[in-house]
């Protein structure tokens, strides 16, 4: 709409005479002079996308993602959607904190740099652990930055990282990239009705393993009871404990520290984000032992000029823009905003917000797999284990008739064995509990 | 002004358990036994308006786009449209990444359509959008050009190119990848030295990584010929796309040579920053390495649906490197990619880079100090001569502006690297040219007392670093 | 969440122990020991409305505000819904503007104060008068109180106020209850195919009346064409010449001052609103003769301490904190918020946008009057006049019939005539126009 | 600091008309004859990011309720809860008042229900919803009074009585219905004199307009008696709702013996204040003054839909005033009325008063300046005693607090009227009490001088009012 200027970027500010004026300043006839490109790679061609108002804009991708259907979500495994106070948005909106670059001139910088350090803090509490950094992408890149931080940390000639065989696909796969351009080996080792098979673990390990990985809860919404004992067998090895958790499972389950976890790691933004297809934001604590081997950023405490206290980051020299081939890691642009996010998110919630959260995800699970087991042709949960947010069903019926059965009543759940789904109750009300229950049982009989 | 930690407005602990009550703390009962949960979580209990007012507090603590102009060279920092947000912030826009295909037709249908705005930008014949961030594509690319090259039995390809001036990412994204890296020096005119990249290359040459523009905003004018002479070798060429925004609508990676890219979406489609993240860092490549993209990928099939709509599915690359994320990547942000390109077009993309590159141009002309590269595109690496670049920086700060990059790339000395982008207004210009040359011409004791006009004073780095305190916790024991 | 707080206002934050040391301060058992209220009149009962969560009460809104039908609405006489730009929204909604007070410490608010007066500066321009307020609540109350400021500083012992026959019945009752308190008397003037009878008027006009008010566009989308003429009647009758307009059509009509208006009233919030059932913001500018006696809000502009250029609400004298029963307005909160969102949404649009909005007004109405007209059985514009962004339709069939039928094809207009709906193409799409026309057609055929 | 205005950055003239363009000015065809248009539009023609910058800054010069405390007497500032706008910015809520009764649904019942919320809340019968501020709420009450005696044959009640301390608006509602008004001086403890007051009702008496608590946060604990005064000389009670926020679940003023009241809903039901606007002051009734209210109220019919649910529809009352807005008021605040009232529910608005209260007792405990007045509920006056209450207040906007209401009620010299609210914690009710009795120890140099810390200093109100420059072009004009 900016009449006197030219037409291009809408958020180009130039006017024909600004353009004018500057193309005389610079000694120029035109833009085009300015481009220092042979012509023979020159570009002539068109990229065919058409130019839209925001107005038209906007009802174009609102018109794409109309395309989804709206379901019911009973779907965890390792992604969560709880209810977004009104709070977080509002605030993390503001585009100070939305349009700024990461911290290098930290004297302009304070208020991010604090929100950051109040998140590693947060952190800190939840796992024991001495340090947190300020993200890593995701739950999966995290665990990968954890094998290479034991590769690099652990004076053994080994190579062997064990994780669990009912790990998801998708983080062994991310893994399998991370320790890709090492030596490191990625191996499974046993699970027992939905846990760590400890006899199994303990079978498999020998000096040659630097890492342990073990999750809880696990994929399958089971919580894990031997934590403490997988720690000492870790020990034991002298390899790395690495536990994969999240905010509100460790609100209540065991302290990571208390375990003897090296590392823990883990999607952060169950609080914070809604679903986003999967976004996340990779939790990443570990012992001060390892200070100065941590990947991504970390914020500190210094004084300033005038001796008051500030925030900055701090140990840049493990960074790739110092330390370039032997920085800790290759991660530059992080997830510092969501972390926001979920520092407010916890903050709206305080201790006892999520400390009920988690007791909730214990309760409103296990009181589902209950009234689901009521069901003739329904058992529930076919885990014999305490559970958090979500269980396995076994249904007579194919598993993947059933969830389409569902997915036609508006409900989707997972699918994740012949004759068996996977319910996760977080951030659904009870009252679509209670249809999805109804559902269910029209499905099977 | 000082906001006190949310620690220090309040602490307190929540006991876990059956109702053995601590001093002060609350507790409840638990649903699980004790040797499953923790003993207590103490953090901070506030309430809404107390949090409103500690945030709203912090955000006026930090400097961001709206505050004024943010010209870090390489960093590319521009204006970010504020109805991405509306759209990312759909309620159709949330839904679960382990949804049914069929389902969830509106996201796949998005992320098929931005596959494909990339690709034609970028002149590249498949594009994968996973990569969280542009160091996470840069990882993506060597590890599928590692993939290719074992493929074809190539296996023994260990090093990987790249200049000396390039960003550090490069040589971190390569190093992680197995990778030894081989740094490239600069001819004196700022480019890639032809000769000294015939002697790097070899039959264990990887990838030559690279920018184009380059940092200091130099075309690489020879690059049909660089990229003959590493295909020659049998290597491939890697495309730094952090520098695209010179170039849009002028000059397509894949035209010059370029086999792989990654896409830096916050540098070159506006997508905002967030102080750090998230972004995202797609990857395009040319057919050849196509089959080696992390899956899922997304296509449309063959026959529409019943009600005419083309239908799409995720499919996995025939010799996929796998995932380099759990789900599908920085989704948010690519919705909010996908919307700046759809708004602005072909003419705005292409004047977009006209008049970052004009900008830049016309900043470099009213400043002060010396330039020794050129001719440059949307960047200029400036220097401070005498002075001491990041005291410039430090100074500038106090003129109400954010400083350039400093003290790299090192070929120029105290290097003021800058880059206004397209969306400052000459007046904003010579705002920012006017502070430029205003600490020109302050003495060294000025610029290191400064900045004086900050929420905080000049900030001691290195006790930060001697003593590092990384939490609340710590703070609290150091005192 | 707060779970050491009492329950209660989730707002207030009072931990149990906060309470118990702030009762002890106050000498006080328990807080209803504070209130000093005798029995007999102390309510004990309830008033049973249950408490919700954030959550429970987005849905419940979201819940009962989904009973509205979506319709492409067609209408418009007084009350039109813009495309709102995005930045509009993001802008308005920092908390800092949302949540100030009145600037009466103009210290510590300079920033609101300024955007108020650049929204007067906008009145300015687009009327041509020196003097424009900072809100009154809508076009209608606008012109009630433009009638008391007539009343105030006309010398006559005239009592008439003149309104068009066509003039919306809210705008003629509210400007009624608004001159209930004086000597005025509302009373009706003939329009002539859809504009003003000037023949009519200036029989009607005699040395009693006060005030002649007009409208361009008026309801029927027509545009006045002899305001300068209405003008010279009111200026000889020495009655004010009031105009109601609105800031789209004053970017491209006649300018007020130059057709010898006296006030210019109005709804500003065509720009800066979207329809929100009618919610409005009262324009009102006026000569700066009358300075001393306008009502409302006036910001100005001052020195500080340092002599540095400062805003500030200036002429309070006028105003009823400090004037009481002799102020020129009971007016207090006003809509100044609103203001500030149309101040933005004209800077976001410039004046080239803002014209171009108003030439579309004109040939978007004229086009689609015409494809209208093409339908057998319908006749459109039914007023020989130039059109603004709506006009009236003749149809064959009872209005009321079509317009209903058209409801269920997703399209609502207006029934201004047993056989006379009529139409409004502002904010709707160029596609949505074309799908009208072909509703219509299938409703009449 | 200072920030341009629009007009200094950017001034653009568009020439309307078929092609004559003038020096510099813009210029396109127009599709109306010269005649009907003007010649030109001079504004600001800014980009977007220009515009965000400009306005972020403006944000960043005010003071707002989540910057810090506000303890505005008889103002109450508090804190607007975020999740409001988020339901009123809903697409639903976006609705042409012209729509039919069957498809806004939707809005229909949200009003009906939010007219029922307040009439329990209030004790009252029937309410209207379109007043679009308290004063028009209090200017409708009047009208609504003059109609009933009007209706009543008794239309020559001509005066309202008004206690020397209400609100400002009081006495202008009551003289822009038509009334004379009647000022009634306090008794010494600061309550209605019952003597004067006797003294001034009469046959000529149409209402009497009593706060509860009155500005003096004093509850009239003679209100039965009042009421009976008023209700025998055959005139009405009105209610000003600006502070009921003290008594929610404690008293209700159809209980009292109140005909008619408004309702200040940013005041009681925290919509945001917006810097001026807007507002919503519904009016509440006994039965009797149901006929007369504002047209048209919603009502629930008799019959459901065919779905089961109700269906409701607008009515004109019987002796109907008409209307006192061209549609149905502030829609928006209206909705964010009702989605606080509905998160609150009887026990959370019960405690907001409560805490409000108690916020009140408990910091006229903490400062150093005389209160002569009490027991207080929600607010307090104090008086600054030998200093200027405003000067008093400058200085404590140094103190980076929000000053109370100032110089009244005039009942207390140099008054200080103070109401914090429910939503402050004792942390920050005792950090603003820090401020008022740092400020109390201080000189009036210093009181005069001040403030020293805030964006702008003193702002010189005379010279403000002596040469009024109300817009740029007046500014421009100036210089």
């Amino acid at each position: 709409m900016h009449g006197s200027h030219t037409s291009g970027s809408p958020y180009a500010p130039h006017t024909a005479e600004d353009r004018t004026a500057m193309l005389e300043a610079v000694d120029a006839e035109t833009v085009e002079d300015l481009f220092d490109i042979p012509d023979d790679i020159r570009f002539d061609g068109q990229f065919d996308i058409d130019a839209r108002t925001e107005r038209e804009t906007r009802r174009l991708v609102r018109s794409v993602l109309g395309r989804n259907d709206d379901r019911t979500e009973l779907l965890g495994r390792g992604h969560y959607g709880y209810y977004i106070p009104s709070l977080v948005d509002h605030l993390a909106d503001r585009s100070e904190f939305l349009t700024s670059y990461t911290q290098y001139q930290p004297e302009i910088s304070q208020g991010f740099l604090q929100a950051l350090f109040e998140y590693q803090s947060l952190l800190v509490e939840l796992t024991g652990l001495e340090i947190a950094n300020c993200s890593i992408y995701d739950a999966a890149t995290a665990l990968g930055e954890a094998a290479t931080l034991a590769d690099r940390v652990r004076d053994t000639t080994g190579h062997r990282v064990l994780v669990p065989e009912l790990l998801r696909e998708e983080r062994k796969s991310t893994l399998a990239n991370y320790v890709a351009g090492t030596d490191l080996a990625v191996e499974e080792y046993p699970v027992d009705d939905g846990n760590v098979d400890l006899a199994g673990l303990e079978e498999t390990v020998d000096e040659e393993v630097v890492m342990i990985y073990a999750e809880t809860p696990t994929v399958r919404g089971t919580i894990e009871e031997r934590l403490g004992a997988i720690g000492d067998l870790a020990a034991d090895a002298d390899a790395f404990f690495v536990l994969g958790s999240d905010p509100i499972a460790l609100s209540l389950l065991e302290r990571p520290a208390d375990v003897g976890a090296d590392v823990v790691v883990g999607d952060a933004s169950v609080l914070g984000l809604p679903t986003s297809y999967g976004m996340g934001l990779g939790l990443f604590a570990t012992s001060e032992d390892y200070l100065r081997q941590v990947p991504g950023r970390l914020v500190g405490v210094s004084e300033d000029a005038t001796d008051r206290r500030a925030f900055t980051l701090t140990l840049q020299t493990r960074e790739q823009h110092i330390r370039r081939e032997r920085a800790t890691s290759n991660i530059c642009t992080n997830q510092a905003w969501v972390a926001l996010r979920t520092a407010i998110h916890a903050a709206v919630l305080g201790p006892s917000g999520m400390v009920e959260l988690a007791k909730r995800a214990v309760t409103r699970a296990e009181d589902l797999a209950e009234r689901v087991d009521d069901i003739v042709g329904v058992q529930a949960p076919v885990h014999d284990r305490r559970h958090f947010r979500e269980f396995v069903a076994r249904v007579d019926q194919p598993a993947s008739a059933v969830a389409d059965d569902l997915e036609q009543l508006g409900f989707a759940v997972h699918v994740v064995g012949n004759h068996e789904i996977q319910v996760c109750v977080t951030g659904v009300p009870d009252v679509q509990l209670d249809r999805f229950v109804a559902a269910l049982e029209g499905v099977i009989r | 002004e000082y906001e006190p930690l949310l620690s220090e407005k309040d602490l307190t602990r929540v006991d876990i358990g059956d109702g053995d009550n601590g001093d002060g703390g609350e507790s409840t009962d638990s649903p699980l036994p004790d040797d499953l949960t923790r003993d207590s979580l103490e953090l901070p209990e506030l309430s809404e308006p107390e949090l409103a007012r500690h945030y709203t507090r912090l955000s006026q603590m930090i400097y961001g786009i709206d505050s004024g102009p943010y010209p870090l060279g390489s960093c590319t920092m521009k204006y970010n449209p504020k109805f991405t947000e509306d759209v990312a912030a759909l309620p159709s826009a949330a839904v679960h990444p382990d949804r049914s295909e069929a389902s969830v037709q509106g996201t796949l249908e998005l992320l098929y359509r931005l596959q494909d705005y990339l690709g034609r930008i970028g002149g590249m014949d498949a594009v994968t959008l996973q990569p969280p961030a542009g160091a996470a594509g840069e990882f993506v690319g060597i590890r599928v050009a590692a993939a290719y090259h074992e493929h074809n039995g190539e296996g023994h390809r260990n090093e990987v190119i790249v200049p000396e001036s390039a960003h550090g990412t490069n040589f971190a994204s390569a190093a992680l990848g197995g990778y030894d890296v081989v740094s490239l020096p600069s001819d004196d005119e700022g480019r890639v030295d032809l000769e000294a990249l015939e002697a790097a290359l070899s039959e264990n040459t990887a990838a030559l990584m690279l920018t184009n523009p380059n940092t200091l905003g130099l075309f690489e004018r020879d690059i049909a010929e660089i990229a003959e002479m590493v295909h020659d070798v049998g290597g491939l060429l890697y495309y730094d796309g952090a520098n695209l925004n010179a170039l849009l609508g002028r000059a397509r990676p894949g035209d010059m040579g370029f086999d792989v890219m990654h896409y830096n979406v916050h540098k070159t489609f506006a997508t905002p920053h967030g102080g750090g993240g998230p972004g995202a860092g797609p990857v395009g490549v040319v057919d050849e390495l196509a089959p080696f993209l992390p899956s899922p990928r997304v296509r449309k099939r063959d026959a529409n649906s019943k009600t005419g709509k083309p239908v799409y599915e995720r499919f996995e690359p025939e010799h996929t490197i796998g995932k380099v994320h759990g789900f599908d990547g920085n989704w948010l942000v690519l919705v909010k990619t996908f919307a700046y390109i759809a708004r602005l077009g072909d003419e705005g993309l292409a004047d977009a880079s006209a008049s970052a590159v004009l900008n830049a141009n016309y900043l470099a002309e009213q400043i002060d100090y010396e330039i020794p590269y050129g001719p440059f595109h949307h960047e200029f690496v400036a220097s401070a001569g005498e002075q001491d670049a990041a005291d410039v920086a430090k100074r500038m700060l106090d003129y109400g502006v954010h400083p350039p990059t400093t003290k790299w790339p090192e070929i120029v000395p105290e290097a003021l690297m800058t880059e206004p982008t397209e969306i400052e207004s000459k007046d904003t210009l010579d705002r920012l040219a006017a502070a430029f040359n205003a600490v020109a011409d302050e003495d060294a004791d000025t610029l290191e007392a400064a900045p004086e006009r900050t929420t905080a004073r000049r900030i001691d780095q290195t006790s930060a670093a001697r003593n590092p305190r990384l939490s609340w916790q710590a703070l609290a024991d150091d005192s």
